[in-house]
């Protein structure tokens, strides 16, 4: 029930964000929204540790201007291969992830995907691999080099042994 | 910054046309669903900056609606050729052992 | 101007989405251009002041519309076969368009603010909403209040929609292989069985 | 007076980044050889010309809930836009379209094997 | 305090009972309460039309309180009040058939769904007759289009062709629901306005008619496809004959009656018989489409074997006598349509439900099903033979008093050729009438034909209608009067039917003519 | 398609937000543009988007095909009923100034309650549409399987009467 | 029995309650078919105390008022009167001839059989008092509808072509040129009532007459007017008592009663002749009297000449409708009489000896005068009749015929009148010379007539022939004239 | 040419609509048929849209600006329910399609007629041949 709690919160801020009109009716409608969904979400089983993945969502500004220099550093890349596409050298690359949890995983895929120059192919939980498309051998060097791995790792929380 | 507006929206329109051509020109589907992909996400910034450019800014609902539209008209088609249907192929015999 | 522009490159757009549509064979490129004509079409009612209509459109024509149409691509062949150019149609579609062109000469002006439609009824709506209904929404207010009974006529038609479906699709009595060609029909049950084995 | 000067010669910036984003990544995916490569030109339209034409937006925008709904959009952008592309890029590979390979710079390029 | 609502009333009753019957979790509580919902739709229409026939003046029905014409207005006036009977009535004793039939032939477990599909195509009917506005039609139109095509398809569980015929139906009936909007949006582009009547008003005042004519042109071919009107006419002959047997007899009775009725407001109750060209183009044209109609349909009924697509053909050509009516462009013209529009849903109602008797038991429904089958269900062939006798117009049945007034329309207007051509195509009706007779009563039946059984249950509600046939070709006078009335709406021009003509001028009038 | 983290995990936290996004989007359509007919679509993708990932079968044991045929009626029926009631408080059908004395507040909960009946509708409507489109294939296993059940039942039966 | 509105409920009533009767009693035949005799014998009685009864304004009754202006009356006028009083005195003998046929000739679906021959004599009478053109229309239908399973009565493939053929040409003509007419008439008049001195005079153009005419006289397909009476023969293969109906009693005679109830009551006899918009019709008469009788001769199954013998005597009643003038008008009116009396029995002979030695071909019947003398008497009888022999009834009428001829001075008319008797005596001539003077197959043997139920009725037939004669004076009519 | 300039957008709308009739109506692939009733019914409802703009207007939801010029809601409120009935049609016509495929075997309409005739023809004998 705390997830359905949290997330409840979480939607009646989404409400808040989004309304723009604060009378009682809708403030109440919105605090039912929010509970309604959430108890709906609950019972789709959306709302697990995957779903609700508090942790990297309150560490996530930490690497916000990070990833950001990052993307602007790459769309400059794909640009100059783009204007000369001969340049291009696609690979196929394997980066192992250091993340002990789907939603580290996940983040650190789509953190790969959203800098353009690599795409995240397959991500295999079993093995923590992530396949890897990249356009140029500089940037499958720049995924592979395991920076990007280490800051996705920060937003984990430490793993707890023997948990 | 009306110019400025428009001169974006005139690059959002010419992308839209080049997005256009790849995804008339395929080669493989998962050519034309990236571009109409892509057609999607042009079209959420079409709007915004037409909402700016008209005087109305406050209609950016359209364009979240749009993103989010893309996002799961994109996962159903992929859906589709992954499995061949929408629902699913497992057939009845399994689901009755997976309740 | 600016307005004027942007409908007129949308109208374009969507013109080539139409014609290419017309011209593909495989349907599940049918399909995703048909939910690109709405995406596109949809821009337009933004351009057009019609932001619900374009929300609306949105939703429907390139969502629920293109799931629907996939869902049932994945029942039926995905290719369609090759057709010429039918001379009668062609002919019935060209005289119904001549015949709207001619008479769209004698109509008001695209965007005259001084058409009939503008300084009858509508002003009523727009002034009323702010004073009679209290909502800034006027298409709300026409939607719901206005106006409301034909969208309780609405509600019913989607609900028509779900029964009908629920009926064709869902229902008992969908057996189509009552009577006689019983080998076809077998065929045919095997050709969608295969077709799952294959999807699984 | 000045830092609203500053603050729009900053959105024009953004904006025309972001435009000049949107064609370059377009025309990547008009020009790259096959739809793996293409991915990466739809990333520019995905994350720099929508970032940047937002972030112009957004300094441009003359109320906060316009603020924040272009955030919410950025936001949403970036959650799924970077997700469908994986999705398209894992149903390619799934389906068996093999990417065009180059593995050292004097390499011609051919198809690759699928793994 | 509920008589005031009755006009909304009249439509909400099943409208809103589809929903519960959709929930019925039995499926006989499906059927009760369709049937009491229909009860009370019928009982509603008769004491509106009770009403209008007291006091003379329509009924304005302003929906959400807001007058014409910003808001929906429902109108009770004669010439709605006079069709709600029909299409209620029709429903109700259809409904009353259903039971039987859609036991017969629909599984068990849809029919909730089902009887949730025949309110909502009841209650789009009734809707488009008593609104006010041309919108609101379309609305309605659709609600009674979409759950009929998906009636059509539950023919299937007997007969695949149904589906083919519903998707058939589909396609065109949504491209004439199309035109018809088409047209509207041209007509709202002239005047600002919606509402029927104040469409009228605005479109005299109307300088430049050139969108009015297309406007009238789209929107009449919209109805025309939707009326079944020859030549397009083709979605209807596979749709009535596949469908099942109860949906056929609701559906042949009322549902192009509606669209009829729906083109004569648009017409004459918009445009009016003073619109330019009324008379001579679309007067002509819906002339000659009806004479057309007429011949083709009782052509393609001659040749037919099949029985539901035997009538269904000589709907089409009842329908080209409904337009012959109207394409006078005279009230009495139209008080013949009306009349025929009420009488040829009695027939039709009355053949479709004795022949669903028939197809409940067979598979195949033609004339090799009943030879000598008026000996083993006397009760249901005798209602298939007074039914083909009225079709016919033999007097003493309604179809009579539909000729008589539709020839005395033409003649009046000094239609002779017409008058007289639609004498031969009525009398053609024999031919196909008569080939039912033969086979039923004055042939042996096979020795292996399978036995055919009938109960009072099940020609009961084929009787009703029977006897109303029967009923209204001897007491004609109320009908006919209520036709004149709600031709009446329609215009000044009024011959009312107890008014005498002097010969002479008349036949000096077209000998002034030439 | 559960199987890859990355859509799955992304799945699992957009759900929760399309669906607030659609009752804030039912609640604002005095304000913006939307109403009970777009949110009702944007509820339905919310869930169509679950069937679509999480497979066809959980997503109908989470919301059953009973709730659509419920819902749809609920909603019509809740359009119809607020027509109904503005009759029984004495004016004409769906007049609303009838609800309340405060002319404004009356259209307001009249508005309220019809759109709410119109996004009820329109979303049991199109999730009951892909239940069906998309549960076409296991539906016809289904009725084949319960056929031959009965025949095979009728059979047993027959054989128990002649025995 | 002088309450006229009582008659008219009778005379319509007591032919429906014989087929009511009919049907309940089917089982019981003795009680069935005797109730029919019975109800026959009452129905005439009560025709003859209508005819004689004698009211100087006519009475009227409307059973039901359709619509407006239209309505179901009845009003008893001479000319009526006289047809009920033909149709309701053959009835019972007819019936009575009927069971003995049935019986004697095993015909199958007897009730069916009565039950309609009963709803046909319902529908002649109320032709016959029918008191507007709607009344008259309406039961002309139900007359063709309801003889049309007494003709297809054998349900043989011919039966059944025989069958259309009949309704074919019946239904279409009255439902194309008939109702037309009757609405034409609605129209131009604003009533459809039967008024002595007709209701068109002065409402219509008169260049425009001859055309409505024309819509009566091929709308009445019942009067077998050529070229509309290929269905009279087609009907031939219906069982004896119903072409004894159909040819003697109930439907050409309502046909040519009709035809002359319309130029008298509608027209008007005197506005045709000033107009002389029936002249045309006069020259189809006299051709179908002709060619018919020509036709006839070459005809060698008995009941075939039969019929052509009808289609011409026909023409005789169309003629003299057509001839407008007062005593052609009569004379038809009393033909309608003297050729049912006479044709009725030759029918009735034919039937006989059908029923008694199976022949139906004339060649046949040679010397079978000796074997059924009885029946050929009567035949010679009824053979004068139309021949127009005195002392027999046909003498009067075509006598007033060709006075009526000369009154509108068509003299021609008058020999071609003469020429036609010629030819009656050579076609019915013959039969009778064959049967007593010849010798042939079945001339020998013991005597063998028909049953006597069959015998009763051709010998009360051909001795109302005779007398007829004698009693004229109290059949002939007058009409118009100024 | 200024008559043009005037109506340039119902012009173009009005092809758009003669593109899909004509999908709609040519014989062909069923699927096909509904995509084409799509889009022509879809420039139908820009033909009303069109109508409701008004020059210099915008959306018509009150800004409580009172120099504000809205364009015309009735038209969108309008479309808004065509809409609704656009997108019901299509559902059951997508249902349709998938019976008649599973029942045929085809969704071409030419391949259909020919199986509905030979449907017609077994009634047929059906028929004349004694049961
Ligand atoms: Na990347
Ligand atoms: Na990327």
């Amino acid at each position: 029930m705390r997830s359905v709690y949290v997330s409840t919160i979480l939607m009646f801020g989404l409400w808040l964000a989004l309304s723009g009109h604060y009378t009682p009716l809708l403030l109440a409608l919105g605090a039912l929204s929010a509970l309604g969904v959430s108890l709906l979400a609950k019972r789709m089983n959306v709302l697990d540790e995957e779903g609700l993945p508090m942790g990297i969502l309150f560490r996530l500004p930490r690497v916000t201007l990070w990833i950001i220099w990052e993307i602007l550093k790459s769309n400059l890349g794909v640009i100059r291969v783009i204007i000369a596409p001969s340049k291009a050298a696609p690979q196929l690359v394997t980066v192992s992830a250091g993340q002990h949890t789907a939603a580290g995983l996940v983040t650190h895929a789509n953190f790969i995907t959203l800098t353009p120059g690599t795409v995240s192919v397959q991500v295999d939980e079993d093995r923590n691999e992530i396949i890897v498309h990249g356009l140029t051998q500089e940037f499958c060097d720049a995924t592979t080099d395991g920076s990007m791995d280490a800051k996705v790792s920060l937003l984990e929380k430490r793993k707890v042994s023997g948990a | 910054m009306i110019l400025w507006f428009s001169i974006t929206l005139m690059a959002i329109g010419v992308s839209l046309l080049l997005a256009l051509a790849r995804a008339a020109l395929g080669p493989t589907a998962f050519d034309r669903v990236l571009a109409v992909n892509s057609i999607g996400s042009l079209a959420v910034l079409a709007i915004c900056v037409y909402g700016f450019f008209d005087g109305r800014p406050e209609f950016l609902d359209i364009a979240l609606l749009y993103a989010l539209i893309n996002f799961i008209g994109t996962i159903s088609v992929l859906k589709y050729f992954r499995a061949g249907t929408l629902g699913d192929h497992v057939p009845p015999e399994k689901q009755q052992d997976m309740q | 101007m600016g307005m004027f522009t942007v409908n007129a490159f949308l109208l374009l757009l969507l013109a080539i989405i139409a014609v290419v549509a017309l011209r593909v064979h495989q349907l599940f490129a049918l399909v995703m251009l048909s939910g690109a004509f709405s995406l596109t079409a949809a821009a337009q009612f933004v351009v057009l002041d019609a932001v619900d209509v374009a929300f609306t459109e949105a939703a429907v024509g390139a969502g629920i519309s293109t799931v629907l149409a996939l869902a049932t691509l994945s029942l039926v062949p995905r290719e369609e076969k090759p057709h010429a150019i039918a001379p009668l149609p062609a002919i019935i579609a060209v005289a119904a368009g001549v015949l709207l062109m001619v008479s769209i000469g004698d109509l008001p002006q695209f965007g005259a603010a001084d058409a009939p439609v503008h300084v009858h009824v509508a002003p009523d709506y727009i002034s009323g909403s702010a004073e009679k209904i209290g909502v800034p929404n006027v298409v709300t207010s026409v939607l719901a209040s206005y106006r409301g009974y034909d969208t309780l006529g609405e509600t019913v038609v989607i609900f028509t929609a779900a029964i009908a479906v629920l009926l064709i699709l869902a229902g008992w009595t969908r057996a189509p292989y009552r009577r006689e060609n019983e080998d076809r029909n077998s065929q045919s049950t095997r050709n969608i069985e295969d077709k799952a084995e294959d999807a699984g | 007076m000045m830092v609203e000067n500053i603050v729009t010669i900053i959105a024009i910036f953004s904006l025309s980044a972001g435009a000049l984003g949107v064609l370059f990544g377009a025309l990547g995916l008009l020009r790259l050889g096959d739809v793996y490569q293409r991915m990466h030109g739809a990333g520019i339209i995905d994350t720099g010309g929508a970032g940047l034409i937002l972030f112009g937006l957004l300094l441009a925008s003359p109320e906060w809930t316009v603020s924040l709904r272009l955030v919410l959009i950025g936001l949403l952008l970036g959650l799924t836009s970077p997700t469908a592309t994986h999705a398209i890029a894992r149903a390619a590979h799934f389906a068996g379209v093999k990417p065009l390979i180059k593995t050292s710079p004097d390499a011609p390029i051919e198809k690759g094997a699928n793994e | 305090m509920m008589m005031q609502h009755l006009p909304i009333l009249q439509v909400i009753l099943p409208l809103l009972a589809a929903p519960f019957a959709a929930l019925a979790s039995r499926r006989h509580w499906a059927w009760h309460l369709t049937l009491v919902a229909t009860a009370g739709a019928f009982a509603i229409s008769l004491l509106l039309l009770a009403t209008i026939l007291r006091t003379g003046t329509p009924i304005i029905y302003d929906l959400g309180g807001w007058p014409a014409p910003i808001g929906i207005v429902y109108v009770i006036d004669s010439a709605s009040a006079f069709v709600l009977p029909v299409v209620s009535g029709i429903g109700f004793i259809a409904t009353l058939a259903a039971r039987h039939l859609v036991i017969a032939e629909i599984d068990a477990r849809d029919h909730p769904l089902f009887f949730a599909a025949w309110l909502l195509t009841l209650a789009g009917m009734l809707g488009q007759v008593t609104t006010g506005d041309a919108f609101n039609i379309f609305v309605f139109l659709e609600i009674s289009s979409l759950s009929g095509y998906a009636l059509v398809a539950m023919g299937a569980g007997r007969d695949r062709r149904a589906l083919p015929a519903a998707f058939n139906y589909l396609i065109l009936g949504t491209v004439g629901a199309t035109f018809y909007v088409i047209g509207l949006g041209l007509l709202y582009m002239l005047t600002g306005t919606l509402n029927l009547a104040d469409l009228s008003v605005r479109l005299a005042d109307v300088e430049n008619l050139r969108p009015a004519y297309v406007a009238l042109a789209f929107i009449a071919l919209g109805l025309f496809l939707k009326m079944a009107l020859f030549p397009l006419h083709l979605w209807l002959a596979p749709a009535y004959s596949h469908a099942p047997s109860a949906v056929t007899a609701l559906m042949a009775a009322t549902a192009t009656k509606v669209s009829v009725y729906v083109l004569i407001r648009i017409l004459f109750g918009v445009f009016g018989f003073e619109f330019p060209y009324m008379t001579q183009a679309v007067g002509g044209l819906l002339l000659t489409l009806g004479l057309l109609g007429a011949f083709v349909g009782t052509f393609a009924a001659i040749v037919e074997t099949d029985l539901k697509r035997l009538f269904a053909q000589s709907s089409i050509a009842q329908l080209g006598y409904m337009a012959i009516g109207l394409g006078i462009m005279t009230s009495a013209g139209i008080a013949a349509s009306f009349i025929h529009l009420f009488n040829h849903a009695l027939m039709k109602g009355a053949l479709f439900l004795a022949l669903g008797v028939i197809a409940a038991q067979t598979t195949h429904l033609s004339l090799h099903t009943i030879k000598g089958a008026g000996r083993q269900i006397p009760m249901t062939m005798t209602a298939i033979l007074l039914g083909g006798l009225a079709l016919i117009g033999v007097p003493l049945t309604a179809g009579f008093i539909s000729k008589l007034y539709l020839i005395r329309a033409l003649i009046d207007s000094g239609l002779w050729a017409i008058a007289a051509v639609t004498f031969v195509s009525s009398a053609l009706a024999l031919v196909y009438v008569w080939k039912i007779v033969e086979h039923a009563w004055f042939t042996e039946r096979p020795e292996n034909a399978p036995v055919l059984t009938e109960t009072p249950g099940q020609w009961a509600q084929a009787w009703i209608l029977v006897l109303a046939t029967i009923g209204f070709g001897i007491y004609a006078g109320p009908l006919v009067e209520a036709a004149f009335g709600a031709a009446q709406v329609f215009g000044p021009d009024i011959i009312q039917a107890t008014q005498t003509i002097e010969g002479l001028q008349i036949i000096e009038g077209l000998e002034g003519q030439e | 398609m559960q199987d890859d983290p990355v859509i799955r995990v992304v799945t699992k936290v957009l759900i929760p937000a399309i669906m607030l996004f659609a009752l804030y989007v039912q609640f604002h359509g005095d304000y913006g543009p939307g109403g009970g007919f777009q949110a009702g679509v944007i509820f339905a993708a919310a869930l169509v988007l679950n069937a679509v990932v999480f497979g066809l079968h959980r997503a109908r044991q989470v919301w059953p095909m009973r709730y659509n045929l419920m819902g749809v009626s609920a909603g019509v029926l809740l359009y119809g009923g607020t027509g109904v009631w503005s009759m029984l408080a004495g004016a004409n059908y769906l007049d609303y100034f009838a609800l309340k004395a405060d002319p404004k507040a009356a259209q307001h909960l009249g508005i309220l309650l019809v759109e709410f009946g119109v996004g009820l509708t329109v979303a049991s409507v199109m999730v009951a549409l892909f239940f069906a489109f998309a549960g076409r294939l296991t539906h016809i296993r289904l009725v084949a399987k319960t056929a031959a059940h009965e025949a095979a039942d009728t059979e047993a039966s027959r054989a128990g009467d002649t025995a | 029995m002088e309450n006229i509105e009582t008659l008219i409920y009778l005379l319509l009533g007591l032919p429906l309650l014989a087929a009511a009767n009919t049907l309940l009693l089917a089982r019981f035949e003795n009680l069935r078919d005797g109730q029919a005799v019975l109800l026959g014998l009452v129905t005439a009685g009560c025709a003859y105390a209508l005819y004689t009864s004698s009211t100087p304004v006519p009475e009227t009754v409307t059973l039901v008022q359709i619509a407006p202006q239209l309505t179901l009356t009845f009003t008893p006028e001479p000319l009526g009167m006289l047809f009920a009083l033909v149709a309701g005195s053959l009835w019972p003998l007819a019936t009575l001839y009927t069971i003995g046929y049935m019986r004697g000739a095993g015909e199958k679906n007897h009730t069916r059989f009565m039950f309609f021959y009963a709803i046909a004599i319902h529908a002649a009478m109320a032709i016959a008092l029918s008191g507007n053109l709607l009344t008259l229309f309406v039961f002309y239908e139900v007359l063709t509808f309801s003889t049309y399973p007494l003709v297809t009565h054998k349900g043989t493939p011919e039966a059944k072509q025989a069958g259309r053929i009949y309704l074919g040409i019946l239904v279409t003509s009255s439902v194309v040129f008939l109702l037309f007419g009757v609405i034409s008439v609605w129209m131009l008049a604003g009533t459809l009532d039967f008024a002595s001195g007709g209701i068109l005079a002065d409402r219509m153009n008169p260049a425009y007459v001859p055309l409505l005419l024309g819509l009566f006289a091929f709308g009445i397909g019942k009067a077998a007017l050529m070229p509309l009476h290929r269905w009279l023969p087609a009907a031939m293969v219906a069982p004896t008592p119903v072409s004894a109906l159909l040819h003697a009693v109930a439907v050409v005679k309502a046909g040519v009663f009709s035809m002359l109830k319309i130029s008298i009551y509608i027209f008007g006899i005197d506005f045709l002749a000033a107009t002389n918009a029936s002249d045309w019709l006069v020259w189809v008469a006299a051709f179908s009297i002709l060619a018919a009788s020509i036709v006839a001769l070459s005809k060698t199954n008995l009941k075939a000449r039969l019929a052509y013998s009808t289609i011409s005597q026909l023409g005789y009643i169309v003629l003299g409708a057509a001839l407008a003038s007062p005593l052609a008008a009569s004379g038809a009116a009393l033909h309608i009489a003297t050729h049912a009396a006479g044709k009725i029995t030759l029918f009735f002979c034919a039937g006989a000896i059908y029923v008694a030695h199976h022949l139906s071909d004339i060649r046949d019947m040679d010397g079978l005068g000796r074997r059924m003398p009885i029946t050929f008497s009567a035949f010679a009888l009824g053979a004068l009749s139309i021949i127009g022999v005195p002392p027999l009834a046909g003498a009067w009428s075509k006598l007033m015929l060709m006075g009526g001829a000369m009154q509108s001075e068509f003299l021609i008319i008058i020999f071609l009148l003469a020429v036609s008797s010629l030819l009656n005596l050579v076609y019915l001539g013959e039969i009778v010379l064959r049967a007593f003077f010849k010798s042939g197959a079945h001339s020998e043997g013991a005597m063998a007539e028909a049953p006597w139920a069959c015998i009763v009725p051709l010998v009360v037939t051909a001795l109302m022939s005779l007398g007829l004669f004698f009693a004229v004076d109290n059949f002939v009519l007058e009409f118009g004239g100024k | 040419m200024s008559e043009i300039a005037a109506h340039w957008n119902y012009y173009l709308v009005i092809i758009l609509m003669m593109l899909g009739f004509y999908a709609v109506i040519a014989r062909g692939n069923m699927v096909k048929k509904m995509v084409g009733l799509n889009i022509f019914q879809t420039s139908v409802f820009m033909l009303y849209i069109s109508v409701g703009k008004i020059n210099g207007g915008t959306a018509p939801i009150l800004t409580g600006d009172p120099a504000s010029v809205y364009s015309n809601p009735l038209p969108h409120v309008l479309i808004l329910t065509a809409i609704v009935v656009g997108v019901a049609t299509t559902a059951v016509g997508y249902a349709l399609i998938i019976r008649i495929y599973e029942s045929y075997g085809t969704i071409e309409d030419d391949e259909l007629a020919v199986l509905i005739d030979s449907d017609e023809d077994a009634c047929e004998r059906a028929n004349t041949e004694p049961a």
